[in-house]
């Protein structure tokens, strides 16, 4: 679990509809800045990688949800402005067959993206210092990773004040649920701030688990880059990066 | 995986109601279920708007191994109820928000061919953005082939055991480096294809 | 446009891939005249489809020149694309569009024409090939024979003058194989489609070849001629990796011994020799 | 281990595809004896790849049985694996390893040996195959041929008992072909290999073939027998989408306008036979 698809109806209105704005500025920026023919030239690349990467998203490596996501090295191989592209394109499709939500396309493209487009930056700037492939693949995957993650705590923190409203909409409200509440709530009774948020937890509950994903996730990286490199050194294009 | 495939042949060759159901009317009613998902915050609502899904999802006999699809968001709906104090109405509250939500898309999908709605997206995204999405479902297919025989590979020569687990990573990234290598040439391929075929801008498809 | 007119003249190229190999196409010309039916025939990895792919500008030569329909492709191949019809050997990745019919409106629609032009067109050429049956199929669902009709009726569709064939006959059974020979045969006879085709398979060469180009090594175009011409010329046809024809080999061995019965290429024409010849020696006797 | 103990039985499998394409392996069992030389014949698409499947336990049948050294192959592949050698159709995604060397360690490695002990059988294998000139190029830059002797090798280094091989011959050109069968027979000759080829080419059946199973439609296997026996029974092969050896084809060409010479299937049986009548009919004249 190196990363979170979020799921439809968790986060607020306001949240995932500023993500669905600021994602289409960026792809509208990009879409300007990137020449025309460029863009054309790179479709069918862009549509293997995003192919790619749904696939991997769907090869369940460890059962319960790890997946690769091979983010990061479509980074490396696609560049910045074509990755975010791919992106959006991969959580159209896998928000389609019910992976990830609809809602949250937007805001799923930006976190994600966090992941190839510093993936790829980190990967080229610790290969300036380091010239090393093993570890600078491994660090790049593992910070890149990193910061998808906390970015998508952001996220998900920026929603606190309406899991609170979704926690009281209920007190007061239908008798059926109340009822069970009550039941639920005794054993807990300890449980300090009960029908509050408690976003700590959360983070420290999606933080340990993600840790293993980064470090996992970085490993196979880390492979996939040695086996390209021996294969096909001219994709990682390592000479333009070191001048 | 083969899951994605085996949607879009559902959406092919079922015949049920929601088949014949033209896709805007199937989209327009994506929608209500979305807006459903964002408005509604009593779990009554919330049951019912999940019920009807279920019920339509059996009055077209879609099949129990689609139905699974549905429930691959909870695995991260889960986290979330780590914000809350465990309570049951905001489990269920996002649950059934979660579940209809995958239920209503993986309907859609299952009823109707995916040039269908992409179509109905091209109305509203621009044509380089339809276009990628086009290629990328061909090179899904394409790309599902590498992958399920280079799986079969890895099986018959015991490449992936758990007795020897960094071997069998090894062997998995291996085996995703190869997939990568083939989607690249595979894409230089395409381009090529496209190009002796006129290729300007932009896939035409039928009632653009 | 009369017939016989040159349309294709290649002139000792030479192409340098990535990894340093290097592919010369030379001895022989390659030239191709309007109307024939034209097969390079040889080994796994000789250059044929380096060859191909300088006819059509996906490669330009180091040295050397290319001249198709008077232009050279390199640079200006998309002022003659609407004259060819082009299979390369993977046609998975060469069929774009979501349902068959969308994929063979391909070309048409790119190259500009209207919805009714183009689908009259499509309608045409999915009657000639019989797709009719398979028009609304998605194309991920597609057998290898209905891909390679598929892949042949989107290069054929925009009516081209020539035709390029990278290996079509490859993993397709005798009967697919058949039917493929006959749609091209009949092609050239009534359309006077050029046609090119590169293939290993000799025993198909009879039954679809004017004019043979027999390549090997890396590049090396050692003959050119009628294919019962260079069949019974060439001492062994081993040296370019290459089986000769069962027939070839039968009346070569027949002759060895002693029985000269010609050099049929074909079954029927081989039964006809031998009663002939049986007949004859009765009459003498 | 004796010879012509039972190796692999099959009995009348059914499989249900997603798509609800049902393929029946019927009508006659699938037996195999240990040191047999087996083919399937049929034409694209009736249902080989799908039997081949079954052995391997990719597939699992809805109804009928596999037993496949004793198992069920979809139960307990692993237990036998180091006893099958298998080359599936497309070799691109079987050769896992970046260099020629490391694709043939995977399986030895794989299977808990250690590196002197692969090593060793690497080499052997290689020697046999006459890889040792390519034996650090990377796999994608080596040729079709050089990448079925590479999977083939992947099979072979483990010693197995079996060998599978799905259409093995497909996109080969002939020489890489006799090489391949060379080796197949050699290997059934001197180490008793069993094996179980799949294909189409109907030329190449009687060169490497104990026991010829014939199958059409969506799994029917309806003749087992030697090939000469089926070949020379048949009528017509075209009902299998088949055509037949192009020897058949004149011979009994001939056996119509009266010439019967018998039914030869390789070229200098052939020649023989024709020679043979020629002498006696002077004789008798």
């Amino acid at each position: 679990m190196s990363h979170i698809h979020l799921p439809d109806g968790v986060l607020p209105v306001w949240l995932w509809a500023s993500g669905f704005i600021i994602a289409i500025l960026i792809g509208f920026i990009l879409f300007r800045f990137t020449k025309k023919e460029a863009l054309t030239k790179k479709l069918p690349l862009l549509g293997m990688m995003a192919a790619a990467m749904v696939l991997g998203a769907s090869v369940e490596i460890v059962p319960i949800a790890y997946h690769v996501n091979l983010m990061v090295i479509s980074g490396i191989l696609l560049e910045p402005s074509l990755i975010f592209l791919a992106t959006f394109v991969v959580n159209v499709i896998l928000a389609l067959f019910g992976h990830g939500g609809i809602t949250v396309i937007g805001l799923n493209t930006l976190t994600l993206s966090i992941e190839g487009i510093f993936g790829y930056l980190f990967f080229r700037l610790f290969w300036k210092i380091l010239k090393r492939l093993t570890p600078v693949a491994f660090i790049a995957t593992f910070l890149a990773l990193c910061l998808s993650t906390f970015s998508m705590i952001g996220v998900v923190g920026l929603g606190v004040s309406h899991y609170e409203e979704l926690i009281h909409k209920n007190e007061g409200h239908g008798i059926f649920e109340f009822k069970l509440l009550k039941e639920k709530h005794d054993p807990h009774g300890e449980d300090k701030g009960k029908g509050e948020v408690n976003f700590r937890r959360f983070i420290a509950i999606v933080l340990s688990l993600s840790f293993l994903g980064w470090i996992l996730e970085g490993i196979i990286t880390t492979l996939i880059v040695r086996y390209l490199h021996r294969l096909r050194p001219d994709l990682l294009r390592l000479e333009i990066g070191a001048s | 995986m083969i899951q994605l495939s085996y949607l879009d042949y559902l959406s092919i060759e079922g015949r049920s109601f929601l088949h014949r159901l033209g896709p805007g009317w199937k989209i327009i009613g994506m929608l209500m279920v979305l807006s459903g998902i964002v408005l509604l915050r009593n779990l009554f609502g919330l049951f019912s708007l999940y019920g009807i899904l279920l019920a339509f999802f059996f009055i077209c006999r879609l099949p129990l191994r689609i139905f699974f699809l549905t429930l691959y968001p909870l695995i991260f709906t889960v986290l979330f109820i780590f914000i809350s104090g465990f309570q049951l109405h905001f489990i269920l509250l996002v649950f059934l928000k979660a579940l209809s939500g995958s239920t209503g898309v993986v309907l859609l999908l299952a009823t109707t061919p995916y040039p269908l709605i992409f179509r109905t997206l091209g109305r509203f995204l621009p044509s380089l953005l339809v276009t990628a999405l086009f290629l990328t479902y061909r090179s899904i297919f394409i790309l599902l082939k590498v992958l399920e025989e280079t799986q079969h590979a890895l099986y018959l020569r015991g490449g992936f055991q758990w007795k020897h687990p960094w071997r069998s990573l090894h062997n998995i990234s291996n085996a995703f480096g190869h997939l990568i290598i083939k989607g690249i040439d595979a894409s230089e391929k395409m381009y090529e294809s496209m190009m002796l075929r006129g290729f300007k801008n932009k896939i035409h498809y039928r009632g653009e | 446009m009369q017939q016989g007119e040159r349309i294709i003249q290649v002139d000792c190229i030479t192409h340098v891939y990535p990894d340093m190999t290097k592919v010369q196409i030379c001895g022989l010309d390659f030239v191709v005249n309007r109307g024939e039916r034209v097969s390079i025939l040889g080994s796994n990895g000789c250059g044929k489809t380096t060859l191909l792919k300088h006819l059509l500008g996906i490669l330009v030569p180091k040295d050397g020149s290319v001249r198709i329909f008077g232009v050279d492709p390199g640079k200006e191949y998309s002022k003659i694309r609407q004259q060819i019809g082009v299979v390369m050997q993977d046609v998975d990745e060469q069929i774009l569009g979501p349902t068959v019919y969308d994929d063979i409106l391909f070309a048409p629609l790119n190259y500009g024409m209207n919805r009714a032009e183009a689908g009259r067109l499509a309608g045409s050429v999915m009657e000639r090939l019989n797709l009719g049956s398979i028009k609304d199929k998605m194309v991920n669902y597609l057998s290898g024979g209905e891909k390679k009709k598929v892949a042949l009726a989107g290069a054929l569709v925009t009516e081209p003058e020539l035709l390029i064939l990278d290996e079509p006959f490859t993993g397709l059974d005798p009967v697919s194989r058949r039917e493929l020979i006959g749609i091209l045969n009949e092609l050239n006879r009534e359309k006077g489609i050029t046609f090119i085709v590169t293939l290993h398979e000799v025993d198909l060469v009879p039954q679809m070849t004017d004019v043979l180009y027999l390549m090997h090594g890396h590049g090396d175009l050692s003959e050119r001629g009628r294919p019962d011409e260079i069949f019974g010329k060439l001492k062994d046809l081993e040296s370019f990796n290459l089986e000769e024809p069962t027939l070839t080999r039968l009346f070569k061995g027949l002759k060895k011994e002693g029985l000269d019965f010609g050099e049929p290429l074909q079954v029927d024409e081989a039964v006809e020799a031998i009663k002939k010849h049986w007949d004859a020696e009765k009459k003498v006797v």
